[in-house]
């Protein structure tokens, strides 16, 4: 066929993670970025609240404390040297940003305004420290724009609206990808000495998500067809505050500017679960709390959801209550056009979507998928990782949240998954172009395409008598109410089952629209295809875990077992099944130990 | 409650011309109109074309024609526009398939304009943030909301007359570097954009600022490019 | 912080081509043709205080006027500011108004040398038409 | 590739931006008026008969007045928000007070051109 390129590397993805790496890939190495989005449209747009670092701009921070801070978060399933290494890239790559252009929110002074956000804390007084670095309530847009609009100035080759449908690999190493061009339905095959993929995440594949639809898990789903193994998948993070039902979610930077949750009787609960950072607590800890006052009976008017209440003056009244102040000691107050100004979107999203205006009336939130802590096992330097003993996959790396490094464990902390991109993106993309520079092609076979091509004519001969609609709504349900906040054996063996069921009804669906110009038809269901894979792994590592740890809290093992379970999942696909291994959790300085907030 | 949903539809390998379709559907006051899209999808036509990701305005897949207006669709909901909803593309853009518009137009207009920071002095000694006051990065605010949904471009009469008219996203991101006081290319933005293909095709009419989904002065902003290339004064 | 220093451009610097001179001409011709008309409408005054005139007739001087049959011809110095005056406004209103016609095609022809052609053709329109006004009104 | 619909005047003007779009439109319509006028006018002062001749039609007179002096009302908003960009955000309440001040002139230019038409 006659569509093939040949880059030395290529980039799937064009969201924070996949520019990042193709900037700096393209610096050493002839490089293109494909996207099955137009690159301002990927996920990291959506990204709001802040990105982390200690830059003390407003108060005395240090990248120890950010580090320990992460460690804690992520429930000490984090890997403690890479999340050291991230936190001290944090400062440089939060001021790089800024000299690239990104317009962050600044100080009386000048420099890069910060927000307090759940986690982040001064290390001595165990009190919030004002860590993440913000663009209003849109720092992931600004994010995303500076770095396309760098990479566009820095000339780097774009394939947009090209979705990729399978990764070549060649005598054990990666040696491209095939990807359908949208508007024409051809395929292309991407030759390649290596190969980043930063496809982002799966969050799609529960009810309730504050995930784009374009969160299907391609990347995880086309590694794990080739027998590549998955890290973590069991851990998956709800956010706390989504807006009721749609899920849209509601940065936590709302509860960094003093918001507070308030359950159906009217009470803030956050303090009885986090005494000392209260509403600031991680999120794993405030979403099950959310849930438990749901169960007890506290939801608003009886039913499954809270308040987010960020009115001046209950903001005020709870500031005073808390003892917090301003960074010249006098007491935390905040005005309506204050909030305005530093939450538009929040604001808008109310307005717009429940017509509810957050200034004068309470937000009805509930917990909502958000967050991918698994994903392609990576080491600090992007290249993936195949085994318990860490081995290389040589020419493969991945970035962002499709990755699992892994610096976010057993829960993300809010505002580290902006820095990981910009800090693993940028690492992935100067490692592939060094690899690239030393190796040659690998020779391609005579038609690369065949993988995808038949991947496509299943879709299209199935039976018909399945809806993949109807296939699609019925997995988001099993997977947000059986493996969703709490988990339990029974749920989760159910989940398992069912989802087997639904793979197995996948089969006999049939793509109608059989034209080849934007067959949105064929790749959605082809992406279901993916999420189905991806929903499978999730729910069998999360019944093999056997332990409570961050984002996974298990009603019928409630408390975290060091003992045997501080290690990582590590999960291949094999002849249709799942298999599971384990690898070791790298432990440097901080020794694992209770988690209060 | 029912809604009818009357939507422009075209395939290229089968059809010669446009028609439309109207499909009767369940839904709810507060649905948006991009999850009514979707039940079509899903359960009457699954050859529908649309594009779509977020489902909550902030990434500009979906901007669409809704009720004669443009609109994002996943930012509009039923009870917005009312039971009887006609939906099609976008204007003055080719139509590639249903309501999917060729963005190339687009994108090609926006990447005239240098949309991205220059600025090639040295930076601060201590290796530092680039100083800003507070107001000077209010400044420019409104115009970094832009999420290049193309919602204005397709509504000004100004480029349905004429499609090399740079169009009111590309003005707008100008806007967003021009004023934006540590960025040193103003001069020569503003010279792309007085040539006869910029600015002075603007004739104010204001579609631009309805339609556009993040509440951006787009009109104004234009008005101060062009007062700046007169008067030279960027603050 | 201190707030950054006002940024000016220089005149070179600032994109101020035809275009743009062309942009603000049109807004400022707007003004000067306001200005005229006030002055034609106080002069239309003045000429019904001394002609003992109707409105209908005031405005009609105003706007359309008739130099053969002006009523006070008899002060030369005023004759020949009358004419200056309709020569300035001529001269303002055309190149307002055929400016405004190369702008119009301006907006529905994009290509090249249609708008050369377009240009050269309005301008030799408008030295036309300003000739002509200019010696009929000055010989009338 | 794709399909090319033109936008001509018929779709344009469905397009409902709530906009003062149609203010656009007149004002074009005005422009290009008074342009005619104006050729016409220099052609009569140069004596050119037919040239007279149209300019005493009193339709004419009406139809170029009429939009003339919507024009002129509706420049002198399109100069003053131009030259004031922060007046802008008062868009609504410029064309409520243009339309407020074309109206009763409207009406006061319809009884002189009629007045002079029926009663010479
Ligand atoms: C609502 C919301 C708010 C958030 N707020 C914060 C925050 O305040 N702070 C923070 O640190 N994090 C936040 N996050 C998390 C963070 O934004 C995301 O984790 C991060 O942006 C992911 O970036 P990425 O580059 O990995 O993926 P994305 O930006 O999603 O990019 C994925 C890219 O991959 C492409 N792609 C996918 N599949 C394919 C395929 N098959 N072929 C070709 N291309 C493909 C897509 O087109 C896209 O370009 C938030 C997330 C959400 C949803
Ligand atoms: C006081 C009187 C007048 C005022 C205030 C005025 C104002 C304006 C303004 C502000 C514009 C710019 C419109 C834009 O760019 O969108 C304009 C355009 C125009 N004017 Fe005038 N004008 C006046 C008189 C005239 C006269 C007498 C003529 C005819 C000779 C004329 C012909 C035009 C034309 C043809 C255009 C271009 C139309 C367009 O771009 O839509 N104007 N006018
Ligand atoms: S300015 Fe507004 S309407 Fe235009 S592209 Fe940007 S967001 Fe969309
Ligand atoms: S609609 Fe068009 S003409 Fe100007 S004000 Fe907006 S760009
Ligand atoms: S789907 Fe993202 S803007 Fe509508």
């Amino acid at each position: 066929m006659a569509n093939i390129h040949q880059f030395d590397v290529v980039v799937v993805g064009a969201g924070g993670a996949g520019l990042m790496a193709g900037l700096y890939a393209s610096r050493g190495a002839k490089t293109a970025v494909i996207s099955k989005l137009y690159p301002t449209r990927s996920h990291t747009g959506a990204a709001q609240g802040g990105i982390g670092a200690a830059l003390g701009n407003l108060e005395e921070d240090k990248p120890e404390w950010h580090t320990y801070d992460t460690v804690k978060g992520s429930d000490y399933l984090g890997d403690q040297d890479a999340i050291e290494f991230m936190c001290n890239e944090a400062i440089d790559a939060v001021l790089e940003l800024e000299h690239m252009g990104l317009p962050f929110d600044r100080t009386p002074e000048g420099r890069i305004s910060q927000r307090p956000f759940g986690g982040h804390t001064n290390n001595e007084t165990g009190k919030p420290v004002r860590r993440a670095a913000h663009a209003a309530d849109r720092t992931g847009h600004m994010i995303l724009q500076t770095l396309y609009q760098q990479c566009l100035k820095n000339k780097v080759n774009f394939f947009d609206e090209y979705q990729a449908l399978e990764l070549l690999i060649v005598n054990g190493k990666a040696a491209g990808v095939v990807a359908v061009e949208l508007a024409t339905g051809e395929l292309h095959t991407f030759h390649a000495k290596a190969v980043i993929f930063a496809t982002g995440g799966h969050g799609r594949i529960f009810e309730v998500t504050s995930n784009a639809y374009a969160y299907t898990g391609d990347g995880a789903a086309m590694l794990l067809r080739k027998g590549l193994p998955l890290e973590d998948m069991e851990f998956f993070q709800f956010h706390p505050t989504g807006i009721y039902k749609l899920g849209i979610l509601i940065t936590e930077g709302v509860r960094g500017e003093g918001g507070v949750l308030i359950n159906g009787k009217g009470e803030r609960f956050m303090p009885k679960y986090a005494p000392t950072v209260k509403d600031l607590a991680s999120r794993d800890v405030v979403s099950r709390a959310i849930y438990t006052e749901i169960r007890e009976g506290r939801g608003a008017n009886g039913s499954n959801y809270v308040y987010l209440d960020v009115r001046p003056e209950s903001v005020i009244k709870y500031a005073a209550l808390d003892g917090r102040t301003n960074p010249d000691g006098s007491p935390y107050t905040i005005t309506g056009e204050e909030v305005l100004a530093k939450l538009p979107d929040i604001i808008d999203f109310c307005r717009v979507y429940l017509g509810v205006d957050p200034v004068t009336q309470l937000m009805p939130i509930q917990p909502t998928a958000h967050y991918t802590m698994g994903g392609i096992p990576t080491n600090k330097y992007g290249e993936v990782v195949i085994d318990d003993k860490n081995t290389v996959f040589p020419g493969l790396y991945a970035a962002g949240e499709c990755a699992c490094v892994s610096v976010h464990g057993g829960n993300r902390l809010g505002t580290n998954s902006l820095l990981d991109l910009v800090v693993f993106g940028k690492h992935s993309g100067i490692k592939a172009a060094e690899y690239a520079n030393q190796v040659d092609f690998q020779e391609l076979p005579g038609d690369a395409e065949a993988g995808a091509r038949s991947q496509f004519d299943t879709l299209r001969n199935g039976s018909g008598k399945e809806n993949a609609f109807d296939i699609a709504t019925e997995m988001k349900k099993v997977m947000f109410d059986l493996v969703g906040i709490y988990r339990n054996e029974k749920d989760m063996r159910s989940a398992v089952e069912k989802v087997r069921g639904l793979q197995e009804r996948f089969k006999q669906v049939r793509v109608t629209d059989t034209g080849r110009i934007f067959n949105t038809d064929l790749l959605n269901t082809w992406e279901l295809g993916n999420m189905l894979e991806v929903a499978e792994v999730i729910a069998h590592c999360a019944l093999n875990r056997k332990e409570s740890r961050g984002g996974h809290s298990r009603e019928d093992y409630p408390e975290r077992d060091d003992q045997n379970w501080l290690k990582h999942t590590l999960a291949w696909k094999k002849d249709g099944n799942v298999s599971i291994g384990y690898k070791p959790v790298v432990i440097t300085k901080y020794q694992p130990k209770k988690r209060v907030y | 409650m029912e809604v009818t949903l009357k939507i422009f539809r075209y395939n290229p390998e089968v059809d010669k011309k446009w028609h439309y379709e109207t499909y009767s559907i369940e839904a709810e006051e507060t649905d948006r109109i991009l999850d009514l899209l979707e039940k079509v999808k899903g359960h009457v036509d699954g050859t529908l074309s649309f594009r779509r990701s977020c489902a909550h305005g902030v990434c500009g897949s979906d901007a669409l024609r809704i009720n004669g207006r443009n609109y994002l669709a996943c930012k509009t909901l039923v009870r917005d526009v009312g039971h009887k909803i006609t939906v099609e593309p976008l204007l003055g853009l080719k139509v590639i398939k249903d309501l999917i518009v060729d963005m190339e137009p687009f994108f090609n207009n926006y990447k005239k304009v240098l949309p991205y920071f220059i600025n090639e002095s040295p930076l601060p000694a201590d290796g530092k943030e680039r100083l800003q006051s507070p107001e000077d990065r209010a400044r420019f605010d409104e115009t970094t909301k832009c999420i290049l949904c193309a919602a204005c471009t397709t509504s000004c009469p100004s480029y349905w007359g004429n499609e090399s008219y740079l169009g009111p996203a590309a003005l707008v991101t100008a806007h967003r570097f021009i004023f934006d006081s540590r960025d040193e290319a103003a001069s020569q933005r503003l010279e792309i954009l007085s040539e006869t293909n910029g600015v002075a095709r603007c004739h104010t009419i204001f579609n631009c600022t309805m339609a556009c989904p993040r509440d951006i002065k787009i009109t104004k902003a234009i008005g101060e490019l062009k007062m700046a290339m007169v008067t030279g004064k960027l603050d | 912080m201190e707030t950054a220093k006002p940024r000016t451009l220089p005149l070179s610097k600032r994109g101020f081509n035809f275009e743009m001179i062309m942009w603000i001409f049109t807004r400022l011709t707007a003004l000067a043709m306001y200005g005229f008309i006030l002055a034609g409408l106080i002069g239309g005054l003045i000429v019904s205080a001394q002609t003992g005139a109707n409105l209908a007739d005031i405005l009609r001087w105003a706007f359309l006027p008739n130099l053969n049959e002006n009523p006070l011809g008899a002060y030369i110095w005023i004759t020949i500011l009358v004419k200056l005056m309709v020569i300035a406004f001529v001269l303002i209103v055309s190149g307002h108004g055929v400016h405004g016609v190369l702008e119009i095609l301006d907006d529905y022809f994009a290509g090249v040398v249609a708008r050369r052609w377009f240009r050269n053709g309005i301008i030799a329109y408008a030295l036309v038409v300003n000739a002509i006004a200019i010696y009929v009104i000055w010989a009338s | 590739m794709g399909l090319k619909r033109n936008v001509g005047l018929a779709v344009a003007l469905r397009y409902k931006g709530k906009t003062p779009f149609w203010s656009y439109i007149l004002h074009r319509i005005g422009g290009s008026a008074l342009f005619t006028f104006f050729t016409i006018y220099i052609m009569a002062l140069a004596g050119v008969d037919f040239a007279s001749g149209i300019l005493g039609n009193w339709l004419f007179q009406i139809f170029s007045l009429s939009f003339g002096l919507f024009h002129i009302i509706n420049g002198l908003r399109i100069t003053i928000l131009d030259l004031f960009p922060n007046l802008i955000r008062r868009q609504r309440e410029a064309i409520w007070l243009e339309w407020a001040v074309f109206l009763p002139l409207y009406g006061f230019m319809l009884f002189v051109v009629f007045r002079s038409a029926v009663g010479g």
